[in-house]
């Protein structure tokens, strides 16, 4: 789970890295004060989990409090806000800087270490950078149980052309990174741009901290709250542990598994069809037919399309909860169902049952499902299968 | 023939008196698998489907030697597990775990190269020789997926697992022995790591690789087809083709495979390398013939 | 540094190793108010860091207040007491134990890892145990790096013969246990006995810790105290930062470095003589020779017995400290002196000049040193090797 | 002869510009030496005795590439030093911090160990081959003590080194080359580690190990002979046969040598494997003329 930036630097503050001087804001007024309080010119940034804020308009540099007022209360009540869910925002003191750094701790799975990364020319398309220009990226293996040791961070830090005297603050700010990623079970920790100031301190400019649900349990097993998702369905998915993706097409994916759902993705776009959500049903969420059919219902989407061929997850169980669901929602759109696996021979009497004729092929179903989203609306009963109806 | 596991191999089973650990040791042992030896914590004197249950690997194998380690373990105590078995010099090991912690498999797979040992998954349904014996938990009795044959398949998705295999056996092949290295962001066993095995194993004819969006696996299997290490015919099969970015790891992922990582990239290397790609689980069949000539 | 038991039990109960319920007293009345608000039978401990404090009746159960107060009292202002210093006592709650078992972390010099022991035999003398039964011991190598893991706690706490319950109890102390070890640089923590109580719960009846004097900087860097020592003498010489060691023989040992010393102590029994004090003038103390004969004097040696054989310590900068040590202290007692390596010409000179013979074999040396002891005392001048004076 | 170093090795100083640091360097160079490249952090650009200087040993190889480290380093940054210097790639390593906190020597070790490298020291003057090079802090200048010859010495003592080489010399032999495993209870190198190198070494005819009390590194080396993996003569001297028991590391310690570790245990297990045993300095020279007959 990706933090917001106010969070990321919370957690490098707390462990000796310096951040500029910044107040969280909920209200234009809130900002305005803060602007105040922190002098202008100051930065107003949007507290938003997209990448790429500074092209969508989301941070501005703001020359006096009036403006930072103004400009807070058309990022929080305005439309352009809205689009990006802004709720939030940091009114931070400008940093004077000499130059922008890049540095980042992530996991490099072939040799299995950690890996931090820096790169002399932060601040820009890093992404991009090490696409064409991957010599310019720093890269400096660390052992996990090890630790980061001082020599690296001194073989980084002369990489980057640092002073000795900045190499020593260099080592301290990696110390503090490295700890957040230890300590917060972080997939990446990343400071871009990291600014050295004229007078050669180093300061996060900006902060990510992209935390491993998989470890939640040690880190104290937070709930994930509203905020950070996009959509209400996108949230009430994660609450549920059900993988999930909106979209704005057609075809609602309720599917088996990362693999397989990636693929009849693929299909539905290479037969011309579009997806409403991505939604995997499949794995530990196997017995959830009625809450997966339920989040797909929210996108009122024109097809349910439902593709298995289990493993573990037995295909017998699943049709009975889709059998369930349909009871339950009653469903106006068509449904194709395509289930395989173990306890399969069951599975096509109880989807029969309820109205759906099942089928094998996943091509098939995809073909089906494509056709009949393009097809004008029948008024078909709730939960059948224009094709699978008796 | 088969790689990695055969009925030779005396399995151990980590979490043996789960429900998942009886239901699968169950069906490796009528596969023909010789689970030899279970490991629960505190359930010492029990036993599962007659095979003895010990507190410790040590203490089982102490009295019942292994060579393998099978676990059914939940992700947060896998490290602990996985870390227990290489202790006891086990070398080939299976763990199913799904959602092991990242930092927890850099550790794993550390541990696993330090030690010369083998760690498929976590995150995977394991590693099965279709009609011989098998390490995860297969429905090996659905006979149009897992009919024994000269292929050889390797795969990060078990849900595309069955689909893909489906097509290898509905064009007239079988499965020589099936690794899921599984689909965690650092698997204990790369897809490189098993092509020497595959390439010794007289009972592969070629292989199926079944990959995905995000890291350098693929890639890395296409160089060592181009380093002349790989010769046997290839047919990858790529999903997410068309999938919007779903980068785990953000931006720096995308650095550490320097660019690497696209859908597109990995069939650009496949084709400079010579492999068959296939974007629809359908024409994995077809390429296969056009490698090794129709079938049956 | 070994840390009394009242220390060792604070850290480890820090880290959630259940101990004891525990006074710590200064006086016979604390240690009476202490049995009285622990209840009696209790059990009164000397604080002193010398083993073996139960054969040297230094803890005694007491039944009753008056005796602990009678028993506190004995050991506080008593000749037994004051013999082994004790200067501090610990009133502890009896603990209803159904075993003892010992349980320790150190390190294993060869594997380069660190080391668990333990040993269903607890309470016992485990370094007996250890030579005649060694397959009694359990050991159980510990990655430093990597660090304790569940498994090998469950491996010990099964060859213990613990139920399974209480194997879940164990692995938490003894998880508890390496956080000490790591945390507090040690080189050796222990606990012996380690009750198991009727409930089957786990409590340390005895607490060592041994922590790493050479780590003391990232360890606050505590400066010692006079309690940690046993003479005066010896405690002054660790303010120095002079290895020191106190005997009761004749003569003053002032050599250079750890293994000439001690051969030197070797030569001086073969020869029939004794050793005052065995003091290390070399290595990084090689200026302090005002210091290291001051300390010598303090026990009143017969001869002091100088050797060198300088490899970073220069002779003749030892030659000199020596000349101005016999000028400023004017030692009664002879002084044989045997000071070779780097500047040895310049040394011997200054040697000279100072009224020594400089002697160039240690055996020589030695054998001159132990007849100058065994010889009725001659009235010599301060300073004056008696072989040695123009 | 030598083993470790000779005039071939590249050798590389960290620490370079601190006194100790530079003094040495100076002699090493002196004496044959061939000191190529020094590193201290933040000194890049200087140079000491014509010898440049860069801020990481990267740095410092990318331009010179070295064969082997000399750390002049305080004990507290000792392990940082050493695993700069492992992670260059360099495998012979010497350290002579007195000090070194006792869990990071057991790191030190083990990641020597792992790397396949060989770590000197901490606590020790280094290794010199007399007449020819060395890596240490060694009064090279004392021709009573660094005469050349072929008697290969190993010593965790660096005050008896001069006191018992001198004995060596004194009988009229020399020596090929003397290894200062350091007094640490965790040394880098332990004594049985060199064996193989003596042994090979066609320069040396019998070795000296001068020994103390605690720990079991001369019982390993009378293991070697009694396994016939070292078949050269041996002399041994022991000190510390009357001293009180100095344990650093209390019960524990002789629990983990299983009851060796006193001066009577290694007398008794260095006789057992055919060594000579010289508890007086003097001794070692008669032993080595009884063993070799006599020199010059």
């Amino acid at each position: 789970m990706k933090l917001f930036e106010y969070q990321a630097k919370a957690a490098f503050a707390e462990r000796g890295i310096a951040v500029p001087e910044r107040r969280l804001c909920d209200t234009a007024d809130e900002a305005a004060a803060a602007a105040a309080e922190l002098g202008c010119p100051c930065v107003v940034k949007s507290q938003v989990l997209a990448g790429g804020r500074g092209k969508a308009g989301l941070v501005r540099v703001v020359a006096s409090v009036e403006e930072a007022r103004a400009y807070a209360a058309e990022l929080l009540t305005g439309t352009l806000g809205a689009a990006h869910g802004v709720r939030k925002l940091l009114v931070e003191a400008a940093v004077d800087f000499a130059r922008e750094l890049y540095l980042s701790i992530t996991v490099d799975p072939e040799a299995a270490t950690a890996l931090v990364l820096a790169c002399a020319d932060g601040g820009v398309e890093i992404e991009e950078l090490a696409r064409m220009s991957p010599e310019r990226i720093i890269r400096e293996r660390v052992d996990i149980d090890v630790g980061l040791l001082p020599f690296q961070a001194r073989n980084i830090a002369y990489a980057l052309d640092l002073e000795p005297g900045q190499a020593t603050g260099f080592a301290a700010l990696l110390t503090g990174l490295w700890k957040t990623f230890r300590d917060e079970d972080a997939e990446l920790v990343e400071i871009n741009p990291l600014f050295v100031t004229e007078s050669g301190t180093l300061v996060a400019g900006d902060g990510k901290l992209v935390v491993d649900d998989n470890a939640a349990f040690r880190q104290g097993g937070a709930v994930p709250s509203r905020e950070y998702f996009d959509s209400d369905v996108a949230f009430e998915a994660a609450l549920e542990g059900i993988p999930y993706l909106q979209f704005d097409g057609d075809i609602s994916l309720m599917c088996a598994g990362a693999g397989l759902t990636t693929v009849v993705y693929d299909l539905v776009n290479y037969e011309g069809g579009t997806v409403a959500n991505y939604l995997e049903f499949g794995g530990p969420n196997y017995r959830k037919a009625v809450r997966a059919m339920e989040l797909c219902l929210m996108n009122s989407p024109k097809v349910i399309l439902i593709v298995t061929f289990g493993t573990i997850a037995r295909a017998d169980v699943m049709a009975e909860g889709i059998a369930e669901a349909i009871a339950k929602l009653r469903p106006r759109c068509p449904i194709v169902a395509c289930i395989r696996g173990t306890g399969e021979e069951k599975a096509v009497e109880t989807l029969k049952a309820a109205g759906l004729q099942p089928l094998f092929d996943t091509e098939e179903a995809v073909g089906r499902a494509v056709a009949l989203a393009a097809a004008p609306s029948r008024g078909t009963e709730p939960g059948g299968d224009s094709g699978g109806r008796p | 023939m088969s790689i990695f596991i055969d009925r030779s191999d005396r399995v151990l089973v980590q979490g043996i008196t789960g429900n998942e650990g009886s239901f699968w040791t169950r069906h490796m042992m009528e596969l023909g698998t010789a689970v030899t030896v279970g490991v629960t914590p505190g359930k010492e004197g029990q036993s599962v489907e007659g095979v003895p249950v010990y507190h410790t690997i040590r203490r089982a194998v102490a009295e019942r030697p292994a060579d393998a380690a099978m676990l059914f373990v939940p992700p947060r105590f896998t490290r602990d597990a996985v870390f227990e078995a290489l202790d006891s010099g086990l070398k080939k090991i299976v763990t199913i775990a799904d959602g092991i912690p990242l930092q927890d498999s850099v550790q794993i797979r550390k541990a696993a190269l330090s030690c010369g040992a083998r760690v498929v998954g976590g995150n995977t349904s394991g590693v099965i020789s279709p009609g011989l014996a098998m390490m995860g938990m297969f429905p090996y009795w659905i006979e149009r997926v897992y009919r024994p044959g000269r292929i050889g398949v390797m795969t990060r998705s078990g849900s595309l697992t069955n689909e893909v295999t489906a097509m290898v056996v509905r064009a007239g092949f079988g499965v020589s022995t099936l690794v899921g290295v599984g689909g965690d962001p650092v698997p204990g066993t790369r897809f490189a790591e098993m092509l020497p095995d595959f390439q010794d194993d007289p009972g592969t004819d070629a292989i199926v690789v079944i990959g995905e969006l995000g890291g350098t696996m693929e890639e890395e299997v296409a160089e060592a087809m181009l380093s002349g290490a790989f010769t046997k015919p290839v047919v990858a099969f790529l999903g997410g083709r068309t999938a919007p970015a779903g980068r785990r790891m953000g931006h720096a992922g995308a650095i550490v495979t320097g660019g690497k990582g696209s859908v597109a990239d990995k069939i650009a290397a496949f084709e400079k390398a010579g492999a068959l790609v296939a974007d629809r689980p359908r024409l994995v069949g077809e390429l296969l013939v056009r490698a090794l000539g129709p079938r049956s």
